[in-house]
């Protein structure tokens, strides 16, 4: 493989939740890079640990309880978090540089945008914040640019004077992308960018965040539930579960070329809207606790495919292209062939 | 907005008149003559009749009742059962001792409270944290009376550095206003931690961090004006306790405030001044209250939206 | 409003000209407004509509959980807003529903087996407690709720196993007809698909009627025989399921249907986006609510509120464009 | 399934019960297991006073040779102005600030808690009305207006806490309507609702039980702040007269006498501190122990 342009890269990155009562091991290590200007959806159910592997790019994982164990993160090809000769990782950045960063290089957009705004500042004021600080311009300036940015996602100016109370769900997320916009950063993190929204609005938002990462030429980092969504939206895809990275490829190699049970199992879940009279194939059982994982891999317990080998050791990452890698004992055998 | 306050205060009017009569009513139903008290010992029972009669005493309780409140929107608290002279004379004169004091207290508790509780949210689970804490606790627990004791105790008696009562220049009220001050201080104290709390844990406080807003500014900016709004309305609550802990604070320290007033007033059988008494009380009760309102109103755009609405419907 | 009715369809349910309106500061929420309707035994239809649309308001107006404003709704021939509270409230053995939220339609001071023996016991239909206890366990297997879970209270369980301490509950008095009040959106994908098959293989077994209420058109696809598609409190269009699929009539259900990602790289298709947000249900004005979003609209549309007429066989559709 | 295949299962899966559970929270919060202790510590102390004195002689009588003693092996506070000793008083002290205190309390609940209930549930004129009473009581200071009515009453326990009770209807309306409003929304009533539940079933059995949380911490905080004001009432002469042992008035007597025997008033003090206190840690402790929020 050849050395490619990285806006975004992670490797080995374990983040873990530590109580008085337990550990919940969110993120186990996982490796995750994106190309600049290239868009990477991150796929995964409820407590697949998406949101706290955003929040460590960003290192904003809420500490106590959260603290990343190992790994590294780099960005741009500045260190964020590094890892020293024990292995154990360590913030690579004063927060000083950190805050520089946030904002500025990388941006994230939030799952509600109904909790997303302070309530007490106008939407104007909140943009203009942003655009202050990274590039110290004095506040009228900033005030002029967040006109301009609302504008951009196709709110009038006039109203960056109103609180977010005064706009619904949809232009209330239009407010949260121009402000994650406000100083072109070089990768935009969207976290569940449309799940709070009906879906036609959400159509309206995925249209114009498809339009806006052109007009920038950003990385962006799309995480969400919906497969739908990464279809349209996404170069390559990673699929998320229990911490672990367990498929990863283009969309071809995910959508035509499933290999892991798992996504397999996410497909056959979804409700196929050209085929009505198929029954839905659901994956048994539930998601793992993640303060108590299973021992070999985590999907084992509700793998058809499990076998002996599945309950006592975790998979190893299996190359079956350049593009496309799984984690399953299933092709351990070196065939790149379906198995399922 | 100015629709919404003027309804308040047009509120006011029956709530006063409502807490007059059922102040007027109690001392009503006290037993004991306030004129015999008044007139002492070798008072002629003729003589007291007659000034029963000038008092208004022998009317019916609806009568009597009826003839203060218009009186009183005519700005006349009456005249005293015991004194004979006007009620407003002497209450006018209590006053300013006690709004000094309930003011300066607010204050005092305000400046201190607000800050502490920020600092023990934002150092949770630190010593920080637990002294604040302890002295919260402590704070909320403590009779104030008993902590007036304890000040005189202190600073007026073993090291002789304060007057111990009775006023007499600016340093007579340091200890009455910390006395005050310390309950308030205490409950504010908590509310704003708790709340300080819970905002931090807010999705828009992660969203301000997420744009490079530094942790100072994203506590003291954007969570504190969010997180003020319990603390201040813990505030307003706190106020009718206030006023009401003056009673025994100017006891403590023999101020000759409202509270004392009213106290005297009360075993005299006085009816005219306890009620005036109650009156100032309540108004500004009511006052504070609606203050605290708007200040909600001038904090969260949202508070204020909901006030232009309820002002403009009906 | 013609609504062409074959002698040999087994009508449960009848829903006409069912109307519900909020009071608020500056008027009247239209949230249901004029919505008719009919039901055949053992059918689902399917109710769809973005939020706000007044889909939940409908189901729950039907089972008179919220007072209708106007209108019958009439079960197995008997006009069920003209009963008293206690004739109700023994109608409700035959009329039950599956809300949203599993997280919040639990009592959590219920156990398990508290929350799905609650309805046998005010009831009185089972008196005495053991044999209410078996029927509660079987109705926990009938569901899919492991046996150990019998005393554990909803906050120490997930979201799929308390959606199914609701369908137990919403079974236990054996009814007729069920309302679906979007039973599987707080779910992921794959606990989803779990409780639709039990809901489908219940709907067979039992033979039970479905009102079913989603925002989520690919799960109303699989699941409905007729599907109604609600906008700002109006009923829009409804058709049996394939056709409306096939030849969606209203440039709203066209919008709509576009709108859904499909989880495919193939066959992509254009979508239509629309312009705008919904608008306020607040003292609606006599014209298409849909107007203001629509890319079809002309003159009329903003002057005259188009009726539900019925433009083929079983397709209806409220649009002066599909006359 | 048979009927011993029921049973079976029964047994096996016990239910845990909710008061453990309860109990097991309460007993995370340090401070709040302190304040049981030290509650249950005063409650002993005031159950067994009669073992080591006897009331009339030893916490009323005078007994002017051994008067203001500073605290010794014999007298462990020392001895007040009137030669009795201190800790007998506080002690007999803590029996009427405890009855005082919880009978007010209690009193307000019942009244104030049935008028919150009518108002909440029942919404509309009632309500209004309910409301309005209590905006005006509301702005007269608890205080004052306790001490108003006990000038009309006889200083008797009875009446004081009648007086200190009737001053806090008001707030424990205010508390269990609110408290009823926010369950009567809960989507769990309308589920009720729909499986036929009457409404008396639907008030008793899921409206007051989900509400009982709120309410029983304002009822252990309320407990605090009623003795707070018996004693409050009693040092400015309006509550428990002398020569019955009442803290207030303790520290009332004590007045004229600090100078130079400062013991006199840090037995009443703390014995107020800590009996207040105990009250609002445990409420603090229940406020977090069946907060349904933590959980999840």
């Amino acid at each position: 493989m050849q050395e490619k342009d990285y806006m975004l890269k992670i490797e080995d990155l374990s983040v873990q939740y530590i109580t008085e009562d337990e550990i919940v091991y969110a993120v186990n290590g996982i490796n995750l890079n994106i190309e600049k200007g290239k868009t990477h959806g991150l796929v995964g159910e409820t407590g697949a640990g998406k949101t706290t592997t955003a929040l460590s790019i960003l290192n904003l994982v809420p500490d106590p309880p959260g603290k990343i164990i190992t790994g590294s993160i780099s960005l741009d090809g500045e260190d964020i978090i590094s890892v020293d000769d024990q292995g154990n990782s360590y913030p690579a950045m004063s927060e000083r540089q950190m805050e520089h960063i946030r904002g500025n290089k990388v941006a994230m957009i939030f799952q509600d945008p109904m909790t997303a705004l302070n309530p007490v500042f106008t939407v104007g004021d909140q943009i203009a914040e942003a655009i202050q600080l990274h590039e110290h311009v004095d506040k009228k300036k900033a005030m002029e640019k967040a006109r301009e940015v609302l504008e951009i996602v196709g709110i009038p100016g006039s109203r960056a004077d109103d609180y977010p109370h005064q706009f619904s769900g949809g232009m209330k997320q239009r407010v949260v992308i121009s402000m994650a916009l406000a100083c072109n950063p070089g990768l935009l993190i969207a976290d569940e960018p449309t799940t709070a929204l009906d879906v036609t609005i959400q159509a309206q938002v995925l249209d114009l965040m498809k339009d806006l990462r052109k007009k920038y030429d950003m990385a962006l980092l799309m995480i969400t539930h919906d497969l739908g969504i990464i279809a349209e939206m996404c170069d390559e895809v990673s699929i998320m579960y229990a911490g672990r990275i367990v498929e990863h490829g283009n969309l071809e190699d995910i959508f035509d070329h499933t290999r892991h049970p798992y996504t397999q199992g996410l497909f056959n879940s979804l409700p196929n809207i050209q085929d009505r009279k198929s029954k839905l194939k659901p994956i048994r059982g539930l998601m793992p606790d993640p303060s108590n994982l299973p021992l070999g891999c985590s999907f084992c317990p509700r793998c058809d495919y499990a076998t002996e080998k599945c309950k006592t050791e975790p998979p190893q990452k299996i190359w079956l292209s350049d593009t496309h890698y799984v984690e399953c004992h299933l092709y351990d055998d070196g065939s790149t062939e379906s198995k399922l | 907005m100015v629709k919404y306050s003027l309804k308040r205060l047009v509120y006011m009017i029956p709530v006063t008149i409502a807490v007059v009569f059922i102040v007027y009513l109690i001392m009503y139903l006290t037993p004991g003559d306030p004129v015999a008290l008044m007139l002492g010992a070798e008072a002629t029972p003729e003589l007291i009749q007659e000034t029963r009669e000038a008092l208004g005493i022998t009317k019916p309780f609806l009568t009597q009742f009826t003839n203060y409140v218009v009186n009183l929107f005519q700005g006349d608290f009456g005249v005293s059962w015991y004194t004979g002279r006007e009620v407003a004379e002497r209450l006018f004169a209590s006053i300013p001792y006690t709004l000094i004091l309930t003011f300066s207290g607010m204050f005092v508790a305000l400046i201190c409270s607000i800050p502490m509780g920020v600092m023990a949210a934002v150092k949770q689970n630190t010593p920080v944290d637990y002294i604040v804490s302890v002295l919260a606790i402590c704070g909320v627990s403590a009779p104030s009376f008993w902590v007036g004791i304890m000040l005189i105790l202190l600073l007026a008696v073993e090291f002789q550095l304060l007057p111990s009562a009775g006023i007499d220049g600016w340093t007579s009220y340091i200890m009455p206003t910390l006395t005050m001050g310390f309950n308030m201080l205490a409950s504010v104290t908590r509310t704003q931690r708790s709340s300080m709390l819970e905002v931090l844990r807010a999705d828009y406080i992660r969203t301000a961090k997420a744009k490079g807003v530094s942790n100072f500014n994203a506590t003291y900016k954007h969570a504190l004006r969010n997180a003020i709004i319990p603390a201040i309305t813990v505030a307003g609550i706190n106020f009718g306790t206030l006023m009401a802990g003056s009673v025994a604070i100017e006891t403590v320290f023999a101020i000759p405030g409202v509270g004392r007033l009213m106290i005297d007033s009360i075993k005299l059988h006085d009816t005219p001044t306890v009620v005036g008494c109650m009156v100032f009380v309540a108004l500004m009760v009511s006052i504070i209250n609606l203050v605290v309102d708007l200040l909600y109103a001038f904090i969260d755009p949202r508070i204020k939206a909901q006030y232009i609405r309820e002002g403009g419907s009906k | 409003m013609s609504m062409n009715m074959e002698d040999n369809r087994d009508v449960l349910l009848e829903v006409k000209n069912l109307k519900k309106y909020f009071k608020v500061p500056n008027g009247y929420l239209h949230a249901v407004d004029d919505v008719s309707f009919t039901l055949e035994r053992g059918k689902t239809l399917g109710i769809v509509g973005e939020s706000g649309c007044g889909k939940s308001t409908t189901g729950r107006a039907i089972l008179r959980l919220i007072e209708p404003t106007a209108g019958e709704v009439i079960f197995e021939g008997r006009d069920i807003t003209t009963l008293n509270k206690s004739q109700m409230r023994d109608m409700r053995k035959d009329m039950q529903i599956i809300f949203q939220d599993p997280f919040s339609s639990l009592d959590p001071r219920q156990t398990v087996s508290q929350a799905i023996e609650e309805p046998l016991k005010i009831n009185g239909i089972i008196k005495d407690k053991n044999e209410r206890l078996e029927r509660v366990m079987e109705l926990m297997k009938t569901v899919g709720l492991a046996e150990r879970l019998v005393n554990t209270y909803p906050h120490e369980l997930d979201g799929g196993r308390r959606q199914r301490i609701g369908i137990a509950r919403a079974l236990a008095m054996n009814p007729k007809f069920i309302v679906c009040d979007e039973p599987v959106s707080a779910l992921d994908v794959s606990i989803q698909a779990q409780i639709l098959n039990l809901m489908k293989e219940i709907q067979e077994d039992l033979g039970l009627t479905y009102m079913f209420i989603t925002h989520d058109l690919s799960v109303i696809n699989h699941f409905a025989d007729d599907i109604g598609v609600m906008y700002l409190g109006r009923m829009i269009e409804k058709a049996p399921t394939e056709t409306l699929f096939e030849n969606p009539m209203h440039p709203y259900t066209n919008a709509l249907l576009s709108a859904i990602p499909v989880p495919s790289i193939h066959n992509r298709k254009e979508r239509i986006l629309l312009k705008g947000e919904v608008g306020s249900p607040v003292n609606p004005k006599p014209m298409c609510r849909f107007a203001t979003r629509c890319p079809y609209a002309t003159e009329q549309c903003f002057q005259e509120e188009p009726e539900l007429i019925e433009v083929e066989k079983d397709h209806f559709v409220a649009c002066h464009m599909c006359k | 399934m048979s009927k011993a295949n029921y049973q079976d299962v029964q047994k096996k899966y016990k239910k845990k019960s909710r008061l453990s559970e309860i109990w097991r929270q309460f007993r995370k919060n340090k401070a709040a297991v302190f304040g049981l202790v030290v509650l249950l510590i005063i409650i002993l102390a005031a159950c067994s006073a009669d073992l080591f004195w006897d009331y009339q002689k030893d916490a009323c009588d005078l007994n002017i040779p051994e008067r203001l003693q500073k605290p010794s092996a014999e007298h462990i506070l020392g001895t007040d102005e009137m030669g009795r000793d201190i800790l007998c008083r506080l002690v007999y002290g803590a029996r009427v600030s405890l009855r005082v205190g919880i009978c007010a309390a209690t009193f307000a609940l019942l009244v104030g808690g049935t008028l919150g209930c009518i108002g909440g549930y029942y919404g509309g004129k009632v309500d209004n009305l309910i409301m309005r009473v209590t905006d005006v009581l509301l702005s007269i200071p608890g205080l004052l207006l306790a001490i108003a009515i006990m000038s009309a009453f006889k200083t008797t326990e009875f009446f004081l806490a009648l007086a200190l009770g009737i001053s806090y209807i008001s707030k424990f309306t205010r508390i269990v309507r609110s408290s009823i409003l926010s369950v009567r929304d809960e989507e769990y009533i309308v589920a009720a609702r729909a499986i036929g539940a009457k409404d008396s079933t639907i008030i008793l059995r899921h409206i007051l039980l989900n509400c009982m949380a709120p309410i029983l911490v304002q009822y252990a905080l309320a407990i605090g702040t009623r003795i707070l004001s018996v004693s409050t009432l009693s040092y400015i002469g309006m509550g428990i007269q002398a020569p019955t042992p009442d803290w207030g008035n303790m520290l009332s007597g004590a007045r004229t006498y600090i100078r130079g025997n400062s013991y006199l008033v840090m037995g009443p003090g703390m014995a107020l501190l800590l009996t207040i206190c105990s009250f609002n840690l445990i409420g603090d402790g229940l406020r977090d122990a069946l907060d349904p929020k933590l959980k999840k």
